[in-house]
């Protein structure tokens, strides 16, 4: 498949989300934010960083990048967009994934590995998972704390959007462990912690390459 | 004209706010007696270009809307507008 | 056409010549090289050059004495970064450097623009940044101040580090009364480059633009560089409105600008505006290509109004670069600095005259022979003389160890010491995968990188014990090296070369130059007997307040070579039933250790001594048993002693894993407090599939390193079972990681407070 | 008696503010004419048990001076203090 990682100013994942998604197997391309075309990318991924600094809110200038209209456009049209870490935050800003990601409740950047359970199977990223199934995966962020008022989480729930929670360790205080979710529609997903980062062996875990491996599709 | 507008956003009401929790806590540790709650939030001053007092605050208030505030977590109010020399 | 004062200048009076730093001797030789007195400008300009921080005018001799040569060195000491060789084609470019007073005072803002610059040195050699590391010393944590320092820096640190996407994988902290008053926070960059697109920051060309990139100048930091080079007192805390202010977003974009640009071909040369700004990167750009420059500094791009050329040229605000372009290339850099979105304009040109000239528009302010500011900066052989209360220190008799010792209490009491606990509240706070090519992160002796696409791993490491160099500077310089080469090689990686940050108090003082001159010494011998040359470094002196100063403390930034990554070799225990082997000597050194100083409050006796002929073999066996795949878990010995290390290596692994020793056979000449936690160098336990133990001990026979199996692995879970001369310490291991993870952030819950 | 006492904290004059700097120029490309600087600071809202205003000022004047503000970067104000209930 054709995958677009797209490049804000700051983005410092968007590398690593390359190579996954290449050892993957996929014709992978990188795209500029001021770019208004996203070459015919059938999966978008916005990487992780700190575009634009994260200054004022992580992903809230960033949002406003001329690529993000046809980001919108991508989605809405049903095709497959993964947001990672800041590209959650981005997703989450713009709107096309609801809530928001707050400071982390201990205040401080986290970075550690931490075990995620596979709650929905039904999402082109994770249909290569088991549902309860358990993945380790390092999450990297100051601001990943999942909020959203109760209807919306009770929606989620309902609607079986909460794509992965924290199991046992919960590293920022996220609403109900949620490290991810996905729309209605199940082609967007956006998650905090970085399967990119967990895609070899020689890093130490697997557990995250089925997520670029687009078994769903 | 030009106007010095300030706005103040806030965490909402319901939505933890460690860092309020923590100033708190830290003020007590540091023995300042009768610090029964803080709260912390972002000020942003705007030196703005605008005719009169109300266009600088209107257009404040849209900025907060549109990129300074996130409805989701954080109230907003417009403070202050000045005239700046 | 000569310089003249501008209007406005103030007199040039010795009260003016003093607070810039400079001695009547140096003003004289400033007037005599210009003949005729300099203005207020020129004046700013020396005082930068000559500082001690940029012209080395009291460690310049010492420092020629370093090895700093060897078939694996591309670019030594005298750039912006040393370089040194890997293979396949493949090169690494590091340094390291401290911001020990700007910490001191702003430790967020200290700390992150350290980091801001050494990144910049490294991203200018056009190298890419793969590693960060960061080693940093404070008071006591039961200080409310210390704990304010410690949590601003190591702030500081990640969040500069995390938002530019480099991981910062390994460092250390110690805690120590010989830093209250002048922490240190020392800063290490490794990047990687390919060996042929390495550029030199050497001016040429003349007719050459020279274009300022990056972040607008401000009034930040002027004087940065002389601050540095003073005591911290009262006064300087008033001048505290030069600490500088870093946007680590900008870097991000000026990284991947700067790189673009090298590989572009547009550019001769690019050099960071760091210390001294404007003017000391221009100054040694041109010296080092023996041409002349010539600055209009109305066309540098300013973001506060009214900026005179003196507050320009001395700037120190972050994230700005110089570059010297071929001519005729203008346009073309400056479309990739706005495809980056970041300012750049010409604000001069490459001359042949020799001169280093500003101008203001029609106006020259300053016109001096360029090589006068770098080459014939004053160079000073200060006296040295080992102070009284040192040598006594040192001769100190240590107390004789007690007949019923309670090894269990003391253990305990080391692991929740914070310079030994785990520093995992710190490096939490880091990005350590960013980028995923992190092996081996922190947690253990080094880090280990892979490089991608080749079978190479390179290793990082730093630190430092300036306790041991404080009680003997000579050995204790040693001792600094012989660590980091240990720390690489624990890992399978061979050490190649190193970097580092001699932080001392003030060097005109005759005990703290014979320090600083000794363990130059020490790491001298080290570095030759280990194979491993010093490629680049950085001094800071005056790390003292009224009436003390702090530890001599040369820290060391080292970086190893792996033939094949998936080799390397973790710290951690791995499998229950694994053998545990201890290698080395056991001499029951305690002077100086952290055992001598739990027990009685004070640092004193004569530190561990080198044998730098078995560090060698130590080196050699670990790298080639783990080339061979000997070995499953290796960790050096280091503050603490043997019983800490093993302890270590139990809570190090991917499970916590129990452990059964018995150290008595390792010697019967020293007893059993000694055994577990003398500091002896040269030291390692290693662990091992029991088959393979043989092989194990033959290869350490064939290298000449005693090796002992002292027991095994335990169960996931079990307990830590330490024997000795009829003693045995039993603790549940979860009780031993709760102490030792749990000492460092239950003292940070408490406040801090400025 | 409980005050609610309002401090702002912004960058000090001269100190670079990158916030600030990011914040007004996303504004400029949202198409908000007429921003001519923005500058980012932080609100700290406390609840304070003090007999009198005057108190309740002075208290938080203190708190900021040791915790809330950093003196070397930043400035501050004791905005506003009110009675609650
Ligand atoms: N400031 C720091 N930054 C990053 N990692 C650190 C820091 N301090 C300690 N560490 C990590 O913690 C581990 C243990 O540190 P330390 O006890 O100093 O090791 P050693 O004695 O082998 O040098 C190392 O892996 C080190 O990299
Ligand atoms: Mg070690």
């Amino acid at each position: 498949m054709k995958v677009a990682v797209v490049r804000f100013p700051g983005s410092n994942c968007d590398a690593d989300a390359w190579h996954a998604a290449k050892d993957a197997g996929h014709a992978v391309a990188f795209v500029w934010h001021r770019s208004t075309d996203l070459g015919g990318a059938d999966v978008v991924v916005l990487p992780g960083g700190f575009a634009y600094g994260d200054y004022l809110r992580a992903g809230a200038i960033a949002r406003f990048s001329p690529v993000m209209k046809a980001v919108e456009a991508h989605a809405k049209a049903g095709r497959l967009l993964l947001g990672i870490c800041n590209g959650f935050q981005v997703l989450c800003e713009a709107g096309i994934l609801p809530g928001a990601l707050a400071r982390n409740a201990g205040l401080s950047f986290v970075c550690r590995w931490v075990t995620l359970r596979v709650e929905a199977t039904d999402t082109a990223f994770t249909a290569g998972y088991r549902k309860g199934q358990t993945l380790r995966a390092p999450v990297a962020h100051g601001e990943g704390r999942y909020v959203a008022d109760e209807a919306t989480l009770d929606r989620l729930e309902r609607e079986g959007r909460v794509v992965f929670r924290y199991a046992g360790d919960n590293p920022n205080g996220a609403l109900r462990d949620i490290a991810g979710i996905t729309n209605e529609g199940r082609n967007v997903v956006g998650m905090m912690p970085h399967p990119e980062r967990a895609a070899e062996a020689l890093l130490g875990c697997t557990d995250g390459a089925a997520l670029f491996a687009l078994a769903g599709t | 004209m030009r106007w010095r507008v300030r706005v103040r956003i806030m965490p909402r009401q319901g939505i933890l706010d460690p860092q309020g929790q923590a100033v708190a806590h830290a003020l007590g540790s540091l023995g300042f007696a009768g610090v029964a709650a803080a709260r912390v939030g972002r000020t942003v001053e705007l030196a703005l270009d605008a005719p009169a007092e109300a266009d600088a605050r209107d257009a404040a208030k849209r900025m907060c809307e549109r990129l300074l505030a996130n409805p989701v977590t954080e109230d907003f109010v417009v403070d202050t507008a000045e005239a700046l020399a | 056409m000569s310089a003249r004062p501008r209007a406005g200048d103030p007199a040039i009076t010795p009260e003016l010549v003093r607070t810039h730093g400079l001695k009547p001797a140096e003003f004289d030789r400033i007037r005599s090289i210009l003949g005729r007195d300099p203005t207020f400008v020129e004046l700013g300009i020396f005082s930068a050059l000559w500082s001690e921080h940029c012209a080395y005018k009291h460690s310049r001799p010492v420092l020629k004495t370093f090895p700093t040569t060897g078939p694996q060195v591309i670019q030594g000491p005298g750039e912006n970064a040393g370089v040194v060789r890997l293979g396949d084609g493949w090169a690494v470019a590091f340094k390291m450097e401290s911001h020990n007073h700007p910490s001191a005072v702003e430790p967020y803002q200290g700390a992150a623009t350290g980091s801001g610059g050494i990144l910049r040195d490294i991203f200018t050699m056009g190298a890419r940044p793969v590693a960060l590391t960061d080693s940093l010393r404070f008071g006591s944590l039961e200080a409310a101040h210390q704990r304010y320092l410690f949590g601003g820096v190591v702030k500081g640190v990640g969040d500069y580090g995390n938002c530019v996407g480099v991981p910062t994988v390994a460092g250390d902290v110690c805690f120590d009364d010989g830093y209250e008053g002048n922490c240190l926070v020392n800063v290490m960059c490794v990047g990687v480059l390919r060996e042929e697109e390495l550029i030199r920051a050497k001016a040429a060309g003349p007719g050459n633009p020279i274009i300022a990139v990056g972040a607008r100048t401000g009034r930040d930091g002027i004087h940065g560089a002389s601050f540095a080079s003073e005591e911290l007192s009262a006064e300087s805390e008033a001048k505290r409105p030069q600490v500088q202010v870093g946007d680590p977003f900008t870097e991000k974009l000026l990284i991947e600008l700067s790189l673009e640009l090298i590989q572009s071909g547009h550019i001769v040369a690019i050099q960071d505006m760091g210390a001294a700004g404007l003017t000391s990167s221009s100054a040694e750009m041109a010296a080092r290509g023996g041409v002349g420059v010539e600055i209009d500094a109305r066309l540098v791009p300013v973001r506060e109004e009214g900026m005179t050329p003196y507050e320009i040229l001395l700037s120190e605000s972050q994230e700005r670069m110089l570059v010297v372009a071929h001519k005729g290339r203008e346009a073309a850099v400056a479309a990739i600095c706005e495809k980056w979105e970041l300012t750049s304009a010409v604000i001069g040109r490459v001359t042949d005259d020799g001169m280093y000239r500003v101008r203001w528009g029609d106006e020259v302010v300053a016109e001096i022979p360029g090589r006068s500011l770098v080459d014939e900066a004053p160079v000073y052989h200060p006296d040295a003389r080992e102070g009284e209360a040192a040598i006594a220190r040192r001769a100190r008799p240590l107390p004789a160890t007690p007949a019923q010792p309670d090894l269990g209490a003391a253990l305990e009491g080391l692991l929740d010491l914070p310079t030994i606990a785990s520093k995992r509240w710190v490096y939490e706070q880091y990005d350590t995968s960013v980028q995923t090519n992190t092996v081996l992160g922190p947690g253990g002796d080094a880090a280990v990188l892979r490089l991608r696409e080749t079978p190479l791993g390179i290793a990082v490491t730093s630190g430092g014990n300036g306790r041991y160099v404080w009680l003997d500077p000579y050995e204790g310089g040693k001792a600094v090296v012989a660590e980091a080469a240990r720390n690489l090689a624990v890992t399978g990686a061979r050490p190649l070369a190193l970097t580092d940050c001699l932080n001392f108090g003030n060097p005109e003082k005759p005990d703290v130059f014979f320090q600083f001159r000794e363990a130059c010494r020490g790491m001298s011998e080290a570095c030759t007997a280990l194979g491993t040359p010093v490629v680049s470094g950085n001094v800071s002196f005056y790390n003292e307040r009224p009436g003390a100063s702090v530890y001599p403390t040369p820290m060391i930034g080292m970086v190893g070579v792996l033939g094949d990554v998936t080799r390397r070799v973790p710290a951690g225990f791995q499998a229950p039933g694994d053998a545990i082997v201890v290698l080395g000597h056991c001499n029951g050194a305690l002077g100086g250790s952290q055992y001598l100083s739990w027990m009685s409050g004070e640092v004193y006796g004569a530190p561990p001594r080198v044998d730098l002929a078995a560090e060698r073999a130590l080196v050699d066996f670990l790298v080639e048993a783990a080339g061979r795949g000997l070995l499953r878990s290796a960790h050096d010995v280091s503050e603490g002693g043997l019983a800490v290390a093993l302890v270590e290596s139990a809570l190090a692994g991917p499970e916590r894993m129990g452990l059964r020793a018995d150290l008595s056979p390792l010697s019967r000449r020293v007893d059993a407090v000694q055994l577990f936690f003398a500091e002896d160098q040269g030291r390692a336990v290693v662990s091992c599939d029991p088959a393979r133990l043989e092989e194990v001990r033959h290869l350490a026979a064939k290298r000449g390193v005693p090796a002992e199996a002292v027991g095994a692995v335990g169960e996931r879970g079990g307990a830590v079972r330490i024997g000795v001369n009829g003693w045995t310490v039993e603790r549940p291991v979860g009780r031993l990681a709760e102490i030792y993870e749990r000492a460092i952030p239950r003292r940070m819950e408490r406040a801090a407070g400025a």
